[in-house]
């Protein structure tokens, strides 16, 4: 059927190199897959997020998707004044009738970059930068550090947090800084899970020659060989995949918890990391997918005790 | 004053004078649209439409004009006994932790016109607490007040960034904020309280606050044409030698003036959280202490003029985000930048069509020193 | 000592100049024709005449406002004349600004004096003439210029010394150093003695002879008749932006100086019947008042004020009348003494409430109008409470009753005959004399024991002078206290009573309201006759 | 050995944080000795660091970045110039003007010319001010404390954090041993002063003005385009209003300024690194606390209790003649 989507990014905006970014990719290819025309919004204070989701949905777009967990409160007000409209939601869970809640499994996938991130690194030490403190960031970091230790028990893992507000995630500055300090520290390896800020720890990496792990979208070609991996979250298989469905009638609310099975994460391989990655390191990656996808290997979640055992 | 003392008639100086601020202020504007590619008449359009085209519009210009009144008013009364009080920002965000304990503490228990009073006086006490210390060290200790509020208004984010992010975070929650109040923790919205009484209008976030606004409006404009307290505040403000001469306590009238302007900031936050957000949330004060200022320069100090420059900023915000999404490419911080050019040609540069129109209209200068 | 020496000088832009022995020529250094000057409408300065001597001493003098600062700022290029010419040593010149003022020659030490606080001796005398880019070469040439001139002229002083670090009368020398420094021929003295003491005063004078001796020019502006007779050669004698008189100080006296500057020719009598003098109401005991640099103003003051009389304070300005009356009425703090109304202590050295006096009975009508007493952008209304806005009958709780507050104003304008009658007209638009009448309409209404007025009637016609002092008499006969200050001669004579005389913060003399015009000159001028022993004593120090 | 490496840094990184600081303080010091007050200083560093990442990215340049941040600095301190010199309007709400536009028009023209929500697209290397190895940086690392001073500390930053450092000798300089610094210091004292020794006012304090904007140009440039690749929205986050604390602390004395925005850089980096250490008896210091330390500093000053903060004395009123 014919259909009339939207896409509400949060406040980092849809270029962001990261989350919203990846939201916009996936449009953006539904849009040239099927000739759908789609709108997008770009937020920029919170007051807006209900009169961006009020706004699509009055004018009849369907679905409508909103991007990041802050977009929880506003859609809670508007979904229900809606019961007619699709709304789906990345990234925080909204039990309603007319939303699908989108949740990834971060942890699976920050497991995997740990792993390479402990097999790359020389030192037995390697560094996490995050964004906001926020339950969501500790779950990448706990993930990342279950993978890394596995890899390497006897590595050390460095794990900072940007900040406690909503600036956290738009701080290069203090993001360089933090992974300067982690390098200085001897860490070869950093990984980033701080938005925008990340763009700093990335930087740093390269200018000491040592190496990033991006998130989100594939920042691997950000500075190409300095760059390990990124850890993948398919936001845009997710925005994509609430088009399709509604275009082809199999619409479903409810929770849509994607991890490594459901290919909702990953690790990113391509030709800019190529020469980063070892034949060893794919087959460990490789065999800890398949335990991770049958069962073999449980990564933790953080969000589930609130604890991180490593 | 360093205005040239030539006297224009009263239109002039209230009514063309800001006129042509605002026009030069616009004009200027219109240049950038013009620079990123974009029709400026047919942003003005989009402003316009989106702000006052229909309904849920209009309820958005006047909620952003509610937080307008209570930050102009705030920077109002303070410029009244010559004082410049920038801090709005920090007072109103502070004062929102005032609303928020009200709210938390008597929510679940009491409908929300019980709650109400005590929200309200605690987002006063709060506001008013936070621009007692810059009042204080101005008057006792020479403190120059507009450094001392810019700083309070850095401290201010901090101290609620911490008790957010510490202690008033939900256990497991993603945001730093409080809990969601529940009804009786809520004022109500405009539509809302229409529905009751049969009226249908569409939903926005217009709540009982305007009302709250308005009456603030009568009550500064009384308070400072009315009573004995006005008077002596605008006294200092004018001539602080007279008010000596007339027995006033400077340092006094310098605190009590600020608490005012610190109360009346606060009232921002019953606007955003008990009447709004619904809780207390990083940054929820989001610039319009700053807006404040402008407000109050183009309204010149005077509550109907700041009611009707607090309805243009509404327009704008309300406009600006309608702008955002007719017009992708003028982002809402052309507002922002509106929102400078306003203070710079209406503040900064008031005077720069005063020569040319005191040629215009005043034929013979009359002499200021009547000896 | 002569002119040679003086053109030796290698001081920069001294401009080559023969003068001969004695300095005593009739060329003059200095021509104003025809100048005039108008902030607004007022004229500062109106078709002014001047010619200064070469190598003389010639003084200004006028009352507050005469124009001669005005007119002395023009002649250093601070400020342009709207007509008349300038000739300076017989050439016409355009000076229109500072730099040019200095170049041919022109040195001021202004009223407030243009240092700046923080920098150290040198460096202000260095100021704007630094001879280079950096300052290490221009500063160590001034050093030695300094030693020179300080030599020459005994004009010692610390060049590494910080301004404010120290006292007046070295500040001075600063100033006075800059000039020469910069080569000035002709040095204009703007009041310089204002913040002397007496043993500075006369330090200073001696240097200004030195300077003359050695051919410089020397312009000297004062109120104080005593310097003028003692150190000038000419005196030139400026009223309202007029300069009524130029005379040779050795064929003047102080009388007739006194008489062209404060008198007014027509002598306004005043219709009195003798005082009737009841109970006292105002006793000042010992009153002192000190500045923030330590200065005294007010020196052990002791009188008191009874009903039904009209007590003067005459004097020169700047004697301490003006921070007597604001100690007394609350509004700056004495240092000690004691001020009694009614019999009851005013706590004056903790800065008295001003409210409370009010509510005690003492109304008061501050010298000056605009700084003080109006808020002239304020409704006549809204003046007319000013320092009453407490008053139970101006409203009730917090609320003022402006009702009330308009019929109470209109009464009274119509009382004072206040022109236009127009209660809501702002004050800036009523013209000085009537904004006076506001002022005193005010005080006077409110039925108070003591009423302290100051200047009563400065920049007010002749006509509301007549008025005013027809009030002043009408709330004496009807029992009340008065203390006035006026600088005008004439104002005090005829109204008061009894006349106390302030000479540098004391009391020098007590007189009747008959004594003479020259008798009482004589001792604001601080010089006391022969018999008056006790106020001699007090007001000579030395 | 540890804890000295450590501590290095934490200096090092306190240099590098401390930069921006410096260079806007220095600028405010200009105007302010000038008696002009700048709360400006955000915005104009904000304008810059968005023009050296916009025009260091299409030229691929660092060095036009940097005169392209300049040039946007000094027009905007201009306006401020003319509001307050010529105008005679509050310098105060001048300042605030300054910022508001500064913040709408980079986000504004930012969006509409890069489409990254108001970044600059990530700069390569050659777009750059890099880090500057010192001769022989290498060769001495392993040499014991010095070694780890230089090598770490003192070399290794880009050229305008030498270039910020040398800026308070220069300035120290200027201020007190050239005639400009002598009549600059004057006017913000006493501008009757400086007017009654035939020098113009007004073109001492506009010349001020201007190099507050070369200064703060190149402090903005070190934000977008030596510490970071590349501008991002409301980059100097505040940095202006610390710089103008700093000032304060600095009682308005350039050697002080470079102590003060240390100071200001090193509890910034010990909050970096520091991050979730628990002190022993006050217990964990919350980041919060230590972000307000400098504002909190500076009320401290200002109300006198250590120390006292006199300003310029003139400074803040437009001269007039008139009296
Ligand atoms: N600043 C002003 N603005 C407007 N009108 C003014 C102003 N100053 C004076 N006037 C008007 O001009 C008239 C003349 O004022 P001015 O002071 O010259 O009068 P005057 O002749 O000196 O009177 P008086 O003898 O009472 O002092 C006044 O009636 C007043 O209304
Ligand atoms: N810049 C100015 N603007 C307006 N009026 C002025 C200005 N300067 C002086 N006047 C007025 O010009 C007149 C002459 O002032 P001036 O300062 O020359 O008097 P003065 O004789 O030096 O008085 P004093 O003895 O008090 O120093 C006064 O009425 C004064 O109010
Ligand atoms: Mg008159
Ligand atoms: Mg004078």
């Amino acid at each position: 059927a014919e259909i009339k989507p939207a896409v509400v990014y949060d406040l980092g905006g849809k270029n962001d190199q990261s989350f919203n970014q990846s939201a916009y990719a996936g449009a953006d290819k539904y849009a040239k897959d099927t000739g759908t025309a789609y709108k997008d919004f770009e937020l920029q204070n919170d007051t807006q997020r209900e009169q961006a989701m009020r706004r699509f949905a009055k004018k009849g777009h369907d679905p409508i998707v909103v991007i990041g967990f802050s977009q929880a409160e506003a859609l809670k007000k508007v979904a229900p004044e809606f019961p007619n409209t699709k709304f789906a939601i990345i990234d925080m869970v909204v039990d309603l009738p007319n939303v699908r809640s989108v949740v990834f499994k971060e942890h699976e996938g920050s497991y995997l970059v740990g792993l390479l991130a402990a097999k790359a690194a020389q030192s037995d030490k390697v560094g996490f930068v995050g964004g906001m403190d926020i339950p969501l960031i500790r779950a990448f970091a706990c993930g990342y550090k279950q993978g890394a230790k596995a890899a390497n028990p006897k590595i050390e893992v460095f794990e900072n947090m940007t900040g406690t507000t909503g600036a956290a995630w738009n701080d290069p500055v203090k993001g360089g800084e933090l992974a300067k300090s982690q390098i200085d520290r001897g860490a070869d390896v950093v990984y980033h899970a701080a938005g925008g800020t990340g763009a700093g720890v990335l930087q740093a990496a390269a200018d000491a020659g040592k190496l990033g792990i991006g998130v989100d979208s594939n920042q691997n070609g950000i500075h190409p060989g300095k760059v390990l991996t990124s850890m993948v979250k398919r936001v845009d298989v997710a925005v994509y995949n609430a088009f399709k469905d509604l275009a082809d009638d199999k619409w479903s609310a409810g929770i849509n918890v994607l991890g490594l099975a459901e290919d909702g994460v990953a690790w990113a391989d391509d030709s800019n990391n190529k020469p980063l990655i070892s034949d060893d390191m794919r087959a460990a990656v490789e065999q800890a997918t398949k335990d991770i996808i049958a069962g073999k290997i449980v990564v933790h979640d953080y969000r589930a005790d609130n604890t991180c055992p490593y | 004053m360093s205005a040239p003392l030539a006297k224009l008639p009263k239109w002039v100086d209230y009514g063309l004078i800001p006129l042509l601020n605002l026009t030069a202020a616009l004009l200027v504007s219109g240049l950038v649209v013009l620079l990123i590619g974009e029709n400026p008449l047919e942003a003005v359009y989009w402003l316009v439409q989106g702000s006052l085209g229909y309904g849920e519009g209009i309820g958005f210009t006047l909620y952003y004009t509610t937080n307008f009144i209570f930050t102009g008013l705030a920077v109002a009364v303070a410029a009244h006994a010559g004082l410049f009080n920038i801090g709005g920002e920090g007072q109103a965000y502070f004062a929102g932790l005032g609303v928020a304990l009200a709210c938390l503490a008597l929510d679940h228990y009491i409908p929300w016109w019980m709650t109400f009073p005590f929200a309200l006086l605690g987002g006063a006490l709060f506001g008013a607490a936070w621009a007692t210390i810059p009042a204080y060290l101005q008057a006792k200790r020479g403190s120059h007040i507009v450094i001392t509020t810019i700083m309070f208004n850095f401290i201010a984010s901090a101290v609620m960034a911490y008790l957010l992010v510490n202690i008033l975070k939900q256990p497991g929650s993603m945001q730093p904020e409080s809990r969601t109040f529940v009804e009786g923790g809520r004022l109500p919205f405009v539509h809302e309280v229409l529905e009751w009484i049969g009226i249908k209008i569409e939903h926005s976030p217009l709540n009982l606050s305007f009302v709250v606004a308005l009456v603030a409006c009568v009550m500064v404009w009384a308070l400072i044409w009315r009573t004995r307290l006005g008077y002596a505040i605008r006294t200092m403000g004018t001539n602080p030698n007279a008010a000596v001469y007339a027995g006033m306590n400077v340092s006094k009238l310098t605190i009590v003036t600020m608490m005012i302007s610190g109360a009346l900031a606060g009232m921002l936050a019953l606007n955003e959280v008990m009447g709004t957000q619904h809780r207390l949330l990083l940054d929820f004060t989001a610039g319009y202490g700053f807006v404040g200022i402008a407000v109050a320069l183009m309204g010149r100090s005077h509550p109907v003029g700041i009611i009707m420059a607090s309805i243009l900023f509404g327009m704008l915000y309300q406009g600006g985000a309608e702008l955002a999404f007719e017009m992708p490419k003028i982002t809402r911080d052309m507002i922002i930048s509106i929102q400078g050019l306003v203070i710079l040609f209406a503040g900064a540069m008031e005077h720069m069509f005063r020569p040319a129109l005191i040629k215009i209209f005043v034929r013979k200068p009359i002499a200021a020193g009547a000896v | 000592m002569d002119s040679e020496h003086a053109n030796s000088t290698d001081s920069p832009r001294l401009p080559a100049q023969a003068h001969k022995a004695g300095a005593r020529n009739d060329q003059s250094a200095i021509q104003l024709v025809g100048i005039e000057k108008r902030f607004g409408q007022v004229y500062a300065n109106r078709n002014i005449d001047l010619t200064v001597k070469k190598g003389s001493i010639h003084g200004i003098i006028g009352e507050n406002g005469a124009g001669k600062s005005t007119l002395m700022s023009i002649l250093y290029g601070f400020y342009q004349a709207d007509a008349g010419e300038i000739y300076i040593n017989g050439r016409l010149e355009k000076i229109s600004d500072s730099q040019k003022a200095i170049s041919i020659g022109i040195g001021m030490v202004h009223q407030h004096f243009m240092l700046v606080d923080n920098f150290s001796v040198l460096e202000n005398i260095v100021l704007g003439v630094e001879g280079g880019r950096t300052l290490a070469g221009g500063m160590s040439r001034a050093r030695n210029e300094l030693k020179r001139l300080a030599d020459e002229y005994a004009l010692d002083i610390d060049p590494d010394a910080l301004i404010e670090e120290l006292p007046v009368g070295l500040q001075q020398r600063v100033e006075i150093l800059k000039a020469l420094y910069r080569g000035a021929d002709v040095l204009i003295l703007d009041e310089p003695t204002g913040v002397l003491t007496p043993a500075e005063a006369d330090h200073l004078f001696r240097i200004l002879e030195q300077l003359r001796d050695q051919g410089k020019t020397i312009l000297l502006i004062t109120h104080k008749l005593r310097e003028i007779m003692a150190i000038t050669d000419e005196v030139s004698v400026m009223r309202r932006g007029e300069m009524v008189a130029t005379v040779q100080t050795a064929e003047s006296s102080v009388e007739e100086l006194a008489e062209l500057m404060v008198g007014r020719h027509v002598l306004l009598s005043v219709e009195k019947e003798p005082a009737t003098p009841g109970k006292e109401i105002l006793k000042v005991e010992n009153l002192t008042v000190t500045d923030k640099r330590g200065v005294t103003l007010v020196d052990d003051v002791s009188f008191s004020v009874r009903a039904g009389e009209i007590v003067g304070i005459a004097g020169v300005s700047g004697n301490g009348q003006s921070e007597l009356m604001e100690a007394i009425a609350g509004m700056i703090r004495a240092s000690s003494g004691r001020v009694l109304l009614n019999d009851d202590p005013i706590g004056v050295t903790q800065k008295a409430d001003a409210n409370e006096l009010r509510h005690r009975g003492m109304a008061h009508v501050p010298e000056d109008r605009h700084r003080t007493g109006l808020v002239t952008k304020f409704p006549a209304t809204e003046n007319m409470i000013l320092g009453y806005q407490d008053l139970d009958k101006y409203g009730s709780g917090m609320f003022l009753d402006l009702g009330a507050i308009l019929e109470e104003t209109q009464t009274y304008m119509d009382d004072f005959d206040v022109r236009p009658p127009d209660p809501n007209l702002k004050v800036a638009n009523f013209s000085g004399g009537n904004q006076q009448k506001l002022v005193l309409a005010r005080e006077m209404e409110r039925d108070p024991d003591i009423l302290l007025v100051g200047q009563p009637t400065r920049g007010v016609d002749i006509g509301a002078i007549e008025f005013i002092h027809k009030r002043l008499i009408q709330l004496r006969d009807a029992g009340k206290a008065i203390l006035l200050v006026s600088v005008e001669l004439d104002e005090i004579r005829s109204l008061s009573d009894r006349v106390l005389v302030m000479f540098a913060g004391k009391v020098v003399g007590e007189r009747d309201g008959s004594a003479s015009e020259g008798e009482l000159g004589l001792m604001m001028a601080g010089i006391s006759k022969e018999d008056d022993k006790a106020s001699q004593k007090e007001g000579e120090p030395s | 050995m540890e804890f000295l490496e450590t501590f290095t840094l934490i200096l090092d990184s306190a240099l590098r944080l401390s930069v921006p600081l410096l260079l806007a303080c220095l600028a405010g010091l200009y105007s302010e000795r000038s008696g002009i007050f700048d709360i400006g200083l955000e915005g104009k560093m904000l304008g810059a660091a968005f023009a050296a990442g916009a025009v260091a990215y299409i030229t691929s340049s660092a060095w036009l970045g940097l005169l392209a941040a300049i040039a946007v600095s000094v027009g905007l301190a201009l306006v401020h110039g003319y509001a307050s010199i010529a105008q005679r309007g509050n310098q105060i709400v001048s300042g605030v003007a300054i910022n508001f536009v500064a913040a709408g028009l980079t986000a504004l023209l930012g969006q509409a010319w890069f489409s990254m929500g108001g970044k600059t697209p990530q700069l390569p290397n050659e777009a750059r001010f890099r880090p500057i190895e010192l001769p022989f940086a290498e060769s001495l690392r392993d040499v014991p404390i010095i070694g780890q001073f230089y090598s770490e500390l003192l070399s290794g930053h880009s050229l305008l954090v030498y270039a910020a450092i040398a800026a308070v000798p220069l300035t120290w300089w200027i201020l007190y041993r050239t005639r400009f610094g002598l009549r600059l210091r004057a006017v913000g004292e006493n501008p009757g002063a400086v007017d009654t020794a035939g020098i113009s006012v007004i073109a001492l304090r506009y010349q001020a003005v201007m190099i507050t904007g070369v200064l703060c140009g190149i402090a903005g440039s070190y934000l977008s385009i030596a510490q970071s690749a590349g501008f991002s929205k409301d980059m100097t986050a505040g940095k202006g209003f610390i710089a103008l604390a700093a000032l304060i602390f600095a009682k308005w004395k350039p050697i002080n300024a470079l102590g003060a925005c240390f100071l200001f850089g090193f509890l910034d980096a010990v909050a970096i690194r520091a991050q979730g250490t628990v002190l022993p008896v006050i217990g964990e210091v919350p980041v919060q606390f230590m972000q307000a330390l400098p504002y909190i500093l500076t009320v401290v000053l200002l109300a006198g209790f250590i120390g006292k903060a006199i300003p310029p004395k003139a400074g803040g009123v437009a001269y007039t003649k008139e009296r």
